[in-house]
């Protein structure tokens, strides 16, 4: 019990938060490199990306508390991946009207 | 006490649920899953005093985005139709990539931040502060790339536009 | 001298002129126009030979004069090719042959060649050659010649081919330039040879006797063989090929193909005795640098002139009769050459030869225009298609029989004369050459004889029309000839060309001529039994001696021999897999180049798949392998 | 204003004149073919000009000009003219009229095919006269490129796989080329890319050995050189018939020019060392070349390989190295052109009527066709060397100055290139004995129709410099003996 007092005394470690966006991160990637639907391939970049705003706002916070880089950084991104997000969409109910299908190994037809 | 309590709490639920987003079959349930992790990087913020992220980040990714992956999914996915499963091998050696850049980083992480433990003021971030340094042009203010992220949103708008509509 | 440049000029004009207007005007106007002018040029040619004759003479040696000497193109500092003219005895009167004998086979053509189609062609060609091979024989210097004489090639290959839509015209003609410009090859690179070290080309350089010319051919030799004997040697593989030595007499006989007035002219009058006068031109140096060349020279022509003669014995084609016995008689010529020493009676050897060029060239054309107006009467080459003709065709007759008796060797008739001093000079070399060349004289004189029986008397053929004697323009320059036959033998030759350009009188050997003339009149009376009548005595010899028989009149298998080198070896063996090589071998690696760079494209294509995923995994793979490496390395 | 710009400059106004005028057949033909006599007057004027004023010393380079192009790597637009330029320009001036000449008849897309015509012949002028090794080589481009398009377009037969051959194979010339110049202008520390320049300063010996090689091949790719000739028999083959003339007539010459001015001139030591290779290479070529073309049955094909033996000769005679040689080489440069370029002409014109190239399909065409007829065998007779026509004159030159050579090598080398003279006899007596002479063998042959009179044209006016050359050689090759000597003189020393 006192163990797990002691643990939580405190504020939470740097650590913890980067270990959580690693997690996070390369949860992402799994569904990434796993997944043959386009919109969980979304779903994976999406998850990424928030792994990474976490990090930046960790950072700012626990190593220059008093800028705001990584405030906006990640402001900017939640913006750019709003952004991202509705293009991708477009895109892919544009290839599911085409192909009749979101799977990516059906993708390369640009190739030849 | 409560700060770390309320951290773990969270932590926890972006774990699983990030986990069970990309593992999940059915990709309605994915884009639920993504949801609460969205929902509880949003109170990762409020817990390390962005309260103005929290604000954006459960309205534009919780509100906006997952609206949109919504209406993809139901759009693309027609009802009833059987979800395909991966491969095992695919999914194997992704796990296994995965795996490996989990190692690797925790490896960096472990040995290479030094284990701070900054104490710092939960000092309120007022929306003034914000505006001034959005709105402002010297140094560390962001006019420059607020209005270079709103001209790319216009462009998505119209781009998006042009994508999807029918020809 | 200055006229005699028209001498040059005047052929060439009308060959331009000729050749340009091509048909537009009447037949009738070139043949005029192609005449006239090569009886102005024979004029001008006469009128040179009498004032040079006359003139200049310095105590008692005959002067070179070089009335025209430009440079036309400089190669180094020594070398330059000159065009001018250079008279002296042997070129004088190698333009008194020329021009005469032209002069006559223009005539005669108007009268032979009035029907054919392309007669501004023929006469703009002819004009061709007489201007070419003017311009040999008055070469100042070695290049000089060369050019004429390739020139005289084409004029010959076009006159050949004149008939050009008949196959075996176009063969002919072919095969008379390739094997004179294979010949050629040696002359030319001869003449590189011998300027290179004498470091001129002129002839009055090169044949001045002056040891300083040529002192840095001292002690050089290639392949054991001093480097002025193989100059010279080459220098008379191009005379052999003119002049249809064996082995590159091939191209003679099929020669023949091309009109008769022009086998006439260009294959037995002038241009075959080229590379006699090469020599003759030359002779100074053979005689003192390469007296082995000049003996390989007389085995040469004596060998080709015996097997050139055996091969005319068995014959069917009058044309090719004469065709072999001109080769067997440039034999004679370069025997002659060939045994002749330098200088006075030493060089007797020399003075006959040029004399037996200059009778032979008329006899033997009164012969082919003998046998052109045969042929014009009974439309045929063959002597089968002949026979008993002295009656419709009296005038060719007799100057047919002139002109036989003339090769024969029977006195008073010119070859007799020419003849004669030839074989002395053989006596004096070696006996076994004086008695090899009087047997061939004697189966000249049989074979001869053969062709004149075969053709006028014996048995009569049964002919389509009547054969008539020719018109005007064709019996002309028989007559004429023949007279020149007749009495060419009296001239004074030695007092004109010899091989010093001093005088010299001729003195009959009467043993050498007793026997000559013995033995010409036993083959023409032998002849005379065999043919005179039709007997089968030739045809039971033919069955006794069969394989010789049909050797020689397969002309010894020579021309299998090069149609073999040509088609199978080269043309089969060295060109087909030639072209092989390259498209096969040398092409296909180029294309293999191209194609193995096509293969490793498609084969990287597949790391471009179009799956986002794929290069995920090379992605982040690569930025891990980055990170590990900045980190731990 | 330099002078010789003009040489670029007309060509270049031209093709904005026929980009902005309507693609009537005739107007293009005639602006075209008025350009091409401009250029016949301009190369005139630069050549009475130079004769004028060179009076016994050719040597110097006349009209010289310099402008900075790019400073950075010292690129200048430097042009200037000896005797071979000149030599050369007076060349394609006359293949380019002439060839404007034989393609009455493009079709289709005239106006199209007229652009890239004077594009192409603006790169070769352009090449001719300049003076600064990238300059040099930026119109060697320049004159590659149009011949893609004008050989896939306009062509025959297999005319995609040919353009594209010809065009990548000379394109890996030229990037050996690139590393050539490069090469020497880094290894000579020059500040100028000029060749003057450059010729002044000395390359260590061990960067020629790279660089000699690489720039030798580079231009003897397009000079046919053995083993890097197969582009030209199906290059030229499927070309249309102007562009076989300017490519056969002109741009192979770039090979021997570049050769002669920028390979031996700058590298002369390399020159001496390696030449034996690069001889035993040509001497190959000029004997195979000939040999090769006894078999073929294509009149393209055979005149081809034609010019890989005389150009094989070209690059053979450079290799010599003596005064002689080089005149002969440049001497055999124009020869070749003027009488492959006329070969090109009559088989285009006589393939235009018969639409067959095969010599095995045709027979007797002398006698419906005479004019072409005779004039085939006048191109046929200057190949085959005959006295007073162009080929004699080169040849001969080529063959005395290469015998001044006093080692057995080069005196056996000289005799087999003598020994081509024979085996040219031999394919085109084979080939004008086949086709023309004879019988007609086609019965649809029977009714050909003649020349016409702009056919005519170009082909009197190369026949007639054909004669120019051959018979009076003197109003040229003074003024190439004089300029030849100095980079002779950097080849002795």
């Amino acid at each position: 019990m006192e163990l797990i007092t002691n643990f939580l005394s405190g504020s939470v470690q740097i650590e913890a938060y980067l270990g959580l966006s690693l997690i996070m991160f390369f949860a992402g990637i799994y569904g990434f490199l796993s997944r043959k639907s386009l919109l969980m391939i979304l779903i994976s970049i999406e998850l990424m990306l928030n792994a990474a705003d976490i990090n930046f706002v960790v950072f700012n916070r626990y190593l220059y508390p008093g800028h705001l880089e990584g405030f906006y950084f990640t402001l900017f991104t939640i913006a750019i991946a709003a952004c991202e997000t509705a293009v991708a969409i477009a895109i892919i109910i544009n290839i599911y009207r085409n192909l009749n299908s979101v799977e990516v190994g059906n993708l390369d037809e640009m190739k030849e | 006490m409560a700060e770390q309590i309320i951290f773990y709490i969270l932590a926890a639920i972006i774990a699983v649920f990030s986990i069970l987003a990309v593992t999940s079959k059915r990709i309605i349930r994915s884009a639920t899953y993504l949801l609460f992790v969205l929902l509880a990087t949003a109170g990762l913020y409020l817990l390390l005093g962005y309260n103005y992220l929290f604000a954006v980040q459960v309205a534009v990714y919780a509100g906006g985005v997952m609206v949109l992956f919504i209406f993809a999914i139901l759009l693309t996915n027609r009802p009833g139709a059987d979800v395909k499963s991966e491969l095992a091998v695919r999914r194997v050696v992704a796990g296994i990539t995965a795996l490996a850049g989990v190692a690797f980083c925790a490896h960096i992480i472990y040995y290479n931040v030094n284990k701070v433990m900054v104490t710092v003021a939960q000092s309120e971030l007022t929306p003034q502060q914000i505006g001034h340094t959005m709105l402002g042009t010297d140094k560390y203010q962001y006019l420059m790339p607020f209005e270079a992220i709103s001209i790319l949103l216009l462009a998505c708008i119209i781009g998006a536009i042009m994508i999807a509509r029918k020809r | 001298m200055q006229y005699t440049l028209l001498i040059l000029v005047l052929p060439l004009l009308s060959f331009i002129v000729l050749g340009l207007v091509d048909s537009k005007w009447s037949p009738k106007v070139a043949g005029t126009i192609g005449t006239l002018v090569l009886g102005i040029i024979t004029a001008l040619s006469y009128l040179t030979a009498w004032e040079y004759f006359s003139m200049h003479q310095v105590a008692g040696v005959y002067e070179k004069v070089i009335p025209y000497n430009i440079e036309w193109l400089r190669f180094t500092e020594f070398l330059h090719i000159n065009l001018g003219i250079l008279l002296d005895p042997i070129s004088v009167m190698m333009l008194v042959v020329i021009t005469t004998v032209s002069f006559m086979v223009n005539i005669y053509s108007l009268g032979y060649m009035v029907n054919e189609k392309g007669f501004e062609r023929y006469y703009a060609f002819l004009s061709l050659f007489t201007f070419s091979m003017l311009g040999l024989v008055v070469a100042t210097n070695i290049f000089q010649m060369y050019i004429f004489w390739e020139l005289v090639g084409v004029s010959s290959y076009l006159l050949i081919g004149f008939y050009y839509t008949k196959p075996s015209a176009v063969a002919a003609a072919k095969k008379a330039f390739i094997v004179t410009r294979f010949a050629d090859l040696g002359f030319l690179i001869g003449i590189l040879v011998l300027s290179f070290y004498s470091k001129t080309f002129d002839f009055g350089i090169l044949t001045s006797g002056n040891p300083s010319v040529f002192a840095s051919t001292v002690g050089v030799s290639f392949m054991g063989v001093s480097v002025m004997s193989w100059a010279l040697g080459l220098i008379f593989i191009g005379g052999a090929g003119k002049s249809a030595m064996f082995p590159l007499q091939i191209w003679l006989p099929d020669a023949m193909e091309g009109p008769t007035p022009v086998s006439a002219l260009i294959h037995a009058a002038t241009m075959v005795v080229a590379g006699v006068y090469l020599v003759a031109r030359l002779f100074p140096l053979y005689i003192v640098y390469a007296p082995d060349v000049l003996h390989g020279i007389a085995y040469v022509g004596a060998f080709t002139s015996l097997f050139a003669a055996v091969i005319a014995v068995v014959q069917t084609d009058i044309k090719r009769v004469l065709a072999f016995s001109t080769i067997s008689q440039i034999g004679f010529m370069m025997v002659g050459l060939g045994v002749s020493g330098n200088g006075g009676h030493e060089g007797l050897g020399y003075m006959a030869s040029m004399f037996h060029l200059f009778t032979h060239a008329m006899f033997k054309a009164l012969l082919f225009l003998g046998a052109g107006s045969v042929i014009h009467a009974v439309h045929s080459n063959e002597m089968n298609h002949m026979g008993g003709l002295r009656k419709y065709m009296p005038i060719t007759n007799w100057t047919f029989l002139i002109a036989c008796l003339a090769i024969a060797g029977i006195p008073p008739f010119s070859g007799f004369f020419s003849k004669d001093e030839i074989l002395s000079a053989c006596y004096e070399f070696s006996p076994y050459m004086g008695v090899t060349m009087t047997i061939i004289a004697g189966l000249t004189a049989f074979y001869m004889f053969r062709l004149y029986f075969n053709i006028f008397w014996g048995k009569e053929h049964k002919h389509e029309h009547t054969p008539h004697e020719s018109g005007f323009a064709m019996a002309l320059p028989l007559v004429f000839l023949a007279t020149v036959t007749v009495f060419a033998g009296f001239i004074p030759f030695g007092h004109f060309v010899t091989s010093d350009r001093a005088n010299y009188n001729i003195e009959l050997d009467t043993v050498v001529a007793s026997i000559s003339v013995l033995v010409a009149a036993c083959s023409i009376a032998l002849a005379t039994i065999l043919y005179r009548k039709e007997s089968a005595v030739p045809k039971k010899l033919a069955t006794t001696f069969s394989g010789l028989h049909s050797a020689a009149s397969h002309r010894f298998y020579i021309d299998e021999v090069y149609l073999f080198i040509t088609k199978k070896i080269i043309f089969n063996n060295i060109s087909k897999p030639l072209a092989w090589f390259d498209r096969h071998v040398i092409d296909a690696s180029m294309n293999g180049m191209a194609g193995t760079t096509q293969w490793f494209s498609l084969k990287i294509k597949s790391f471009q798949s179009g799956q986002v995923q794929q290069y995920a995994y090379v992605f982040l793979l690569g930025t891990l392998a980055i990170a590990l490496m900045v980190i731990f390395i | 204003m330099n002078f010789l710009s003009l040489f670029v400059l007309i060509p270049a106004l031209m093709m904005m004149g026929l980009f902005l005028s309507n693609s009537r057949k005739q107007l293009l033909f005639f602006m075209t073919a008025g350009a091409s006599l401009l250029m016949i007057f301009s190369t005139v004027l630069t050549y009475m000009y130079f004769t004028e004023r060179a009076a016994g010393n050719a040597a110097t380079m006349l009209f010289t000009a310099d402008t900075v192009w790019y400073s950075a790597f010292n690129i200048h637009y430097s042009v200037g003219v000896d005797g071979i330029s000149v030599a050369m320009l007076i060349l394609t001036s006359i293949i380019v009229f002439t060839g404007v000449f034989a393609s009455w008849k493009i079709d289709p897309l005239p106006k199209e095919f007229f652009l890239w015509f004077c594009l192409l012949s603006s790169g070769v002028y352009g090449f001719f006269i300049s003076t600064d090794l990238f300059t040099m080589f930026m119109y060697y481009e320049i004159a590659l490129i149009p011949m893609y398009l004008l050989i896939g377009i306009w062509g025959t037969g297999k005319k995609e796989y040919a353009a594209m051959k010809l065009t990548l194979m000379l394109m890996g010339g030229s990037a050996l080329l690139l590393v050539g110049i490069l090469g020497i202008y880094y290894a000579s520390g020059a500040t100028t890319m000029n060749i003057l320049e450059i010729a002044k300063l000395h390359i260590p010996i061990e960067m020629q050995y790279y660089f000699f090689p690489l720039t030798f091949t580079g231009f003897g790719v397009l000079g046919a050189m053995f083993p890097f000739h197969t582009w030209s028999p199906d290059g030229h083959a499927s070309a249309p018939t102007a562009v076989s003339m300017l490519h056969a007539g002109v741009l192979m010459k770039l090979g021997g020019y570049g050769c002669f001015r920028v390979a031996m001139y700058l590298m002369p030591q390399a020159a001496h060392e390696l030449a034996w290779i690069f001889l035993i290479l040509t001497g190959i070529s000029v004997v195979y070349g000939a040999f090769s073309a006894i078999h073929q049955t294509d009149l393209k094909y055979i005149n081809a390989y034609s010019s890989v033996s005389h150009c094989g000769l070209v690059l053979f005679a450079i290799l010599m190295m003596n005064e002689t040689s080089a005149t002969g080489a440049i001497l055999q440069m124009l020869s070749h052109g003027l009488t492959t370029a006329l070969f090109f002409a009559l088989i285009g014109m006589i393939y235009g009527r018969t639409h067959t190239r095969l010599i095995t399909e045709m027979g007797g065409l002398m006698k419906v066709l005479p004019f072409l007829g005779v004039c085939f065998v006048i191109a046929g007779l200057g190949s085959l060397g005959l006295p007073s026509l162009s080929g004699f004159v080169a040849e001969m030159t080529i063959f005395v100055g290469s015998f001044q050579h006093t080692d057995l090598f080069h005196r056996v080398l000289t005799v087999l290139a003598c020994s081509s003279i024979v085996i040219t006899a031999v394919y085109i007596l084979r080939m004008v004995g086949k086709f023309l002479l004879g019988k007609i063998q086609d019965p649809h042959h029977e009714h050909l129709t003649d020349a016409t009179w702009f056919e005519r044209i170009s082909v009197v006016t190369l026949i007639f410099f054909m004669f120019a050359l051959g018979s009076a050689p003197f109003w040229i090759t003074n003024m190439i003996h004089e300029s030849v000597l100095p980079v002779i003189g950097q080849l002795v020393k």
